[in-house]
């Protein structure tokens, strides 16, 4: 298991990345076009009261000083309020936010169950038609763009064939995995080509690896030396794939949400663009850094209890 | 040839192994025979792409599948090259244990060493894990690693190449193996290690009656512990015996011009003996003598026809068109200065 | 160019002055948390040298010893923690721009790798040109000209000029890094275990050039190496090297024939040797090199050390006049001659 | 020193001799094909254009795949086919644009911080860590979102978050040829910083570079495919296949050729990107080891 200090340490290191994701957040909100307080004023507002929402958004105060009081409303939860849904912002997102996480880990599972039996198979056939064909495959998942994926599937599968539902999310656990399926799959397609192809490259690898040729010289079985020698040891760089391509997941997520209209935070985050909706904006893609931090840690965390030794440094 | 008391274990008849196509094969290791009799350290020696490692990796199977392996190889009297891969693993580990040159690389660097120790002894003995347990000690101890008790617990990053190198031999020893196969074990450590590890290899195998072949390219290792040595050029013998005989009186060219690029017994600063060129790639080798393009007593004959193994005296095997030449071209040894 | 090698006496070519290096490992925010100390590796612990013209000064010691360290820092390619180099009786240390490239021009290095130490994008004959235009040793026409004088030099054959590194033998590979190093028309040489990744055979040819064109050229040579029996060949004078400081230094065949330090000792009986009569049952030293990241006190030699006393874990011998040469051991007369 | 970068015959002999290995492998080739029929639709569209591709026709909207419409018509009677070829001239672009200045910078970047390291790598780090913590995406878009849609924004801003793609790939590369002898080698013959990171280092690291950014390109047509269907890359009516697509998206029932045929083209352009990168990624793999 990772040491306690490594663990602390790890938190620590996020503290200087978030401040500059901070920073950045909040550079590009100020940046966006339009007076905020334009917008979410009434149509006849007068110039006093204009001036009173600027003043209540803290926008005549110095950068800094917004800078500051922005850090400590996030630090306390307090991300204001949506213009568009007039509802406090970290209500809105906590409540879009489970379909989203539900969605996202859908397809990753979805993807290993794809990838992990295709990037064994080409691997132990290197150069076969086998592994040709695999290859080719993952070469065309690789070539399609989510929202073209889940156009065909729900045309083909929902709408034409009516296997399954065109959208909805469902209320119990067995209808969110029936009604998710199709854009879950559409994000696996793409997630598991990325997969196979690092995980049949590392098969390769620690299937000709000395430790391995040493287990055949032990003497061992080859169900052994599969599962406690090569796969073990090909797990490594995969989970850190993995969790490098938390970025990408959620991307796909943002389109296949939209695709599907499924009412998660990607889909949130299309629409309070286009509404300019700042606050909301701002939130959502702080919601966004904050997952995939996680994401980043629960990584780093898993690969130093895989591999001891990461665990020192 | 064998004049030894001992009964011989292993006895390698014309091995030919080969990679690649069946219409363009990539050959090797070409009819080497070599037989190793019980508690014996042969010396297997030779330069990279000559076929020593190779050879060593052919006796256990484990070049398959992508190496093909002909000819006997008959392990106390049962050929290993018919045999099933499940066949072999009764064989593996258990009977003749292996060991590799990167002790870096040649452990798996997730699991403890305990483990790595203890799943040989699943694979090979009926041991419960308590005794397991106690058995890996025992080898950590009899390998010479200090405070061996707290040590299983370790992962290999935590030793140091000496001591992944003890490891190693403590894992390949777990299951008593009468054989004992080293390739090249001791290259990738220093010089103290070196001598610390090929003493302790002589003293297990003087210990226990364990046979033990010893791939290396170092001529001083050979003659400092191995018995007999069989020397090996582009895949194929050149000459075999007892190591006295060949180190202390070389007659195949290769061995004579190997031994002579040594400096011993020369002035200081003055040209060392030197074979021209490189060894050879294996897709260029001649049909006849492999040594013939680098040897400096080749006729025209060499390259097209192949010498054969013939004996001189009693205990030796050289297989060379040009004995004489070779004896006149490099002449009797300086004397010591 | 051509200077007939000296005896010593004269004045040295390159002195070392207190000669120490430690880096710094990387400490992690974790190391911080759980308190755990800097670590610093020693890897040069100050060593005082004088290289005379025109001699082969030999440096052997096991891996981490430090041995590469110094040849590197001889090169100009690290730059000291302590203490001086000095070449020509003027300070080399952190030499900027072209004062830097003008000692780069007087001393060149050969590397160990014969894999990674040429360019593979790069035939030979734009290595070579490229180390001849950029210190303008040549002009125009010249150049090529003196690419193929310094092939022949080194007995590359004809056409070697237009091929790649990959296209050559690891042995051939040395030829040209030897042939990169003399393209400059350097007075000193380091050579850093230009051999040992060579196969046994090959060896002996590379060597066979580097003492010809010494003496040809007159250079000076640091013969950096673990393998002692070409280290007793080659050199002139042989220094040991142990955790980073020279345990003894001396002429060649006296120190290989009568080596004073108990690790000097060691090193040479555990070198395999032809001799089968030489055989032994017991390791010729115990015990493994201590990690340069925590040097013993005393002597750092004495946790290995058979003859150790108190006074050895207590004071660290310095390097004094023994026999011909000098030893640091507190006991040096009486383990030398047992 | 002009002499130095002259071609010599054998570096020519080597070119020809990597083509012909490169043109032995059917990926390649199928990859090379794709990618040349990709590239002259995108330089002279009205050459293979059947139809003006904004030309409304309201006699034929919405027609099935005929022989006068091969790839259908869409709901104005535009014909599509004319309409997927005229958008390879704009997704093509996409995936130069995209990706060229991200290549240029961060090419730049990681040379400097991975040859130099320090400070200066410390900063590149943190920066690296804040910007890959965003979804690719997400940050697109809110960038998009400042800059306003339009194909121009749209390449600063995957230009804004690719560079540190390559940045990062060209430090690590930079890195471990560094730590080669004969970067070792150049500093004791005296060469400078920049003839080193040139001549000897870049030349060495640019391989993986050079096939990462073949990958990127397809990526770079997905992404901005995707961003045309968003709503927030090239606008209609300027045809792009992201754009066709959502066009025909109301439409899967009654007039399915209107996605299909432009998705086909986004897959096959970003196939032969990917093909390429792929067998370029084998056959300059270092080789003499």
């Amino acid at each position: 298991m990772p040491s306690l200090s490594y663990l602390v340490a790890r938190l620590l290191q996020i503290i200087p990345t978030f401040l500059l994701v901070m920073i950045f957040i909040f550079l590009l909100v100020r940046l966006l076009p339009g007076d905020p307080a334009i917008a979410m004023a009434e149509a006849k507002a007068t110039d006093a009261q204009l001036e009173q929402i600027r003043h209540n958004l803290g926008l005549d105060q110095p950068l800094p000083v917004q800078f500051l009081v922005f850090v400590k409303n996030t630090l306390t939860g307090e991300l204001g309020r949506s213009i568009m849904l007039k509802a406090p912002v970290t209500e809105i997102i906590l409540a879009r936010l489970p379909t989203t996480i539900f969605l996202a880990l859908y397809s990753v599972v979805l993807a290993i169950f794809l990838a992990g039996p295709l990037a064994f198979l080409a691997a132990s056939r290197v150069n076969t038609p086998v592994d040709v064909a695999i290859r080719g495959v993952f070469q065309l998942g690789l070539s399609m763009p989510v929202f073209y994926i889940g156009l065909l599937l729900l045309t083909v599968l929902a709408a034409q064939l009516r296997w399954f539902p065109v959208g909805g999310y469902g209320k119990t656990f067995l209808a969110n995995l029936y009604h998710l399926i199709l854009p879950a799959l559409s994000v696996a397609l793409y997630t598991s080509a990325i997969i196979l192809r690092n995980l049949r490259a590392s098969l390769i690898e620690v299937l000709d690896a000395d430790y391995v040729q040493f287990a055949r010289a032990k003497g061992l079985s080859p169900r052994i030396i599969m599962t406690r020698h090569v796969l073990r040891n090909a797990l490594v760089s995969t989970v850190t794939l993995l969790g490098l391509s938390i970025g990408n997941l959620m991307s796909g997520t943002l389109v296949t949400e939209t695709v599907f209209a499924i009412p998660g935070v990607g889909r949130l985050m299309l629409e309070a663009i286009f509404a300019r909706d700042y606050p909301l904006i701002q939130g959502l893609t702080l919601t966004f850094a904050v997952l995939v931090s996680v994401v980043f840690l629960l990584t780093d965390v898993v690969q130093s209890w895989l591999d001891p030794r990461l665990r020192q440094s | 040839m064998a004049t030894q008391e001992k009964p011989v274990v292993l006895d390698v008849r014309h091995l030919r192994t080969e990679f690649g196509t069946r219409e363009r094969p990539l050959v090797a290791v070409d009819d080497v025979s070599f037989q190793v009799a019980a508690g014996e350290i042969l010396g297997l020696v030779g330069e990279s792409g000559s076929g020593k490692s190779i050879t060593l990796r052919s006796i256990l199977g484990i070049i398959r599948p992508r190496g093909r392996v002909a000819g006997e190889i008959l392990w106390n009297g049962q050929d290993l090259v018919p045999l099933s891969e499940a066949q072999l693993r009764r064989i593996r580990g258990r009977e003749i244990a292996m060991i590799f040159q990167e002790p870096m690389s040649s452990l798996n660097p997730l699991l403890t060493v305990g483990l790595q120790i203890s799943e040989n002894l699943v694979a090979h003995t009926d041991l419960d894990a308590r005794q397991r347990r106690a058995r890996a000690i025992e080898l950590l101890d009899l390998v010479g690693i200090p405070a061996a008790r707290n040590r299983l617990d370790d992962f290999p990053h935590e030793f140091s190449g000496g001591m992944r190198q003890r490891v190693m031999i403590a894992i390949a020893l777990a299951s008593n193996p009468k054989l004992l196969l080293a390739d090249e074990p001791t290259t990738a450590l220093d010089v103290t290690i070196q001598d610390q590890i090929l003493r302790l290899i002589q003293s297990l195998s003087r210990d226990l009656g364990m046979a033990v072949i010893l791939v290396t390219h170092d001529m001083g290792v050979v003659a400092e512990t191995c018995d007999r040595v069989a020397v090996m050029y582009g895949g194929r013998l050149c000459e075999i015996g007892s190591t006295a005989d060949v180190i202390g009186d070389a007659r195949h060219p290769y061995s004579l011009g190997l031994l002579r690029s040594i400096p011993r017994d020369v002035a200081p600063r003055t040209p060392l003996y030197s074979i021209p060129g490189a060894p050879p790639a294996l897709n260029a080798l001649p049909p006849g003598c492999a040594f013939s393009a680098r040897c400096p007593v080749a006729g025209r004959e060499c390259p097209d026809l192949r010498p054969k193994l013939e004996a001189i005296g009693t205990s030796r095997l050289v297989a060379c068109h040009h004995l004489e030449d070779a004896q006149a071209h490099f002449g009797p040894r300086e004397a010591a200065q | 160019m051509t200077t007939i090698p000296t005896s010593a006496g004269t004045t040295p070519l390159l002195s070392l002055r207190a000669l120490s290096i430690q880096f710094e490992k990387r400490r992690s925010l974790s190391d911080t948390l759980a308190r755990r100390p800097q670590q610093v590796v020693s890897a040069v612990n100050g060593i005082d040298l004088d290289v005379m013209p025109g001699e082969t000064l030999g440096i052997v010691g096991e891996s981490g010893c430090g041995k590469s360290t110094l040849a590197r820092l001889i090169a100009g390619l690290h730059r000291p923690t302590s203490g001086d180099i000095v070449f020509e009786g003027e300070s080399v240390v952190g030499l900027k721009g072209a004062r830097r490239r003008a000692y780069n021009r007087r001393v060149q290095m050969m590397f160990q790798d014969p894999y990674t130490s040429l360019n593979p994008r790069m035939t030979v004959r734009d290595t070579l040109r490229e180390a001849i235009s950029v210190h303008r040793m040549r002009e125009g026409a010249a150049i090529d000209q003196r690419v193929d004088e310094l092939l022949d030099l080194v007995r590359l054959p004809e056409g070697a000029a237009e091929k790649y590194p990959h296209e050559f033998s690891g042995g051939q590979r040395q030829r040209i890094g030897i042939a990169r190093a003399l393209s400059l028309e350097p007075i000193c040489l380091v050579a850093d275990e230009l051999v040992s990744a060579l196969d046994v055979s090959v060896q002996a040819q590379v060597v066979n050039l580097l003492i010809e064109l010494q003496d040809e050229l007159g250079l000076t040579v640091l013969f950096v190496a673990h393998d002692l029996r070409l280290v007793r060949h080659v050199s002139h004078r042989v220094a040991v090297i142990y955790l980073g400081a020279i345990v003894e230094i001396g002429p060649s065949e006296a120190l290989f024939s009568r080596p004073m330090h108990p690790y000097s000792k060691g090193l040479l009986a555990a070198a395999p040797s032809l001799d089968p009569d030489a055989r032994r049952r017991a390791p010729a030293l115990s015990g493994e090199l201590p990690s340069p990241l925590a040097i013993p006190p005393g002597c750092p030699f004495h946790v290995r050390c058979p003859h150790a006393t108190e006074l050895c874990r207590r004071e660290k011998p310095a390097l004094r006049p023994v026999g011909a040469g000098m030893t640091a051991c507190h006991f040096a007369e009486t383990i030398g001659d047992a | 020193m002009t002499a130095l970068t002259q071609s010599h015959s054998p570096t020519r002999g080597r070119i020809a001799a990597f083509l012909a290995r490169a043109f032995s492998r059917p990926s390649f080739v199928v990859g090379v094909v794709i990618l040349g029929l990709s590239l002259s639709l995108a330089l002279f569209p009205q050459v293979f254009a059947p139809y003006d591709p904004l030309a409304f026709d309201l006699q034929a909207i919405q027609q099935r795949p005929s022989l006068a419409h091969p790839f259908g018509t869409d709901n104005f009677g535009r014909d599509v086919l004319s309409r997927v070829i005229w958008a390879y001239r704009v997704d093509m672009q996409m995936a130069f644009f995209a990706t060229i200045f991200a290549l240029l910078i961060g090419i730049t970047v990681g040379a400097f911080v991975g040859y130099y390291g320090g400070i200066a790598d410390v900063i590149f780090g943190r920066c690296v860590d804040a910007i890959i913590t965003f979804p690719f995406l997400v940050l697109v878009i809110a960038i998009v979102a400042v800059l306003g849609p339009g194909l121009v924004n749209m390449y600063v801003a995957i230009t804004a978050v690719n560079w540190v793609y390559y940045a990062r790939l060209t430090r690590a590369e930079i890195m471990a040829q560094k730590a080669n002898d004969y970067a070792a080698a150049g500093l004791v013959l005296g060469y400078s910083d920049r003839r080193i990171i040139f001549r000897h280092l870049l030349p060495n690291a640019i391989s993986p570079i050079l096939v990462y950014w073949m990958t990127d390109m397809a990526l770079a047509i997905l992404l901005g495919s995707s961003l045309g269907y968003l709503g927030l890359g090239a606008q209609p009516p300027a045809a792009e296949w992201g754009v066709l697509i959502a066009e025909g998206r109301n439409f899967l029932m009654t007039a399915w050729w209107m996605s299909l045929m432009p998705g086909i083209a986004i897959v096959l352009t970003g196939l032969g990107f990917s093909l390429v990168g792929d067998a370029l990624a084998d056959l300059l793999r270092p080789k003499g080891r």
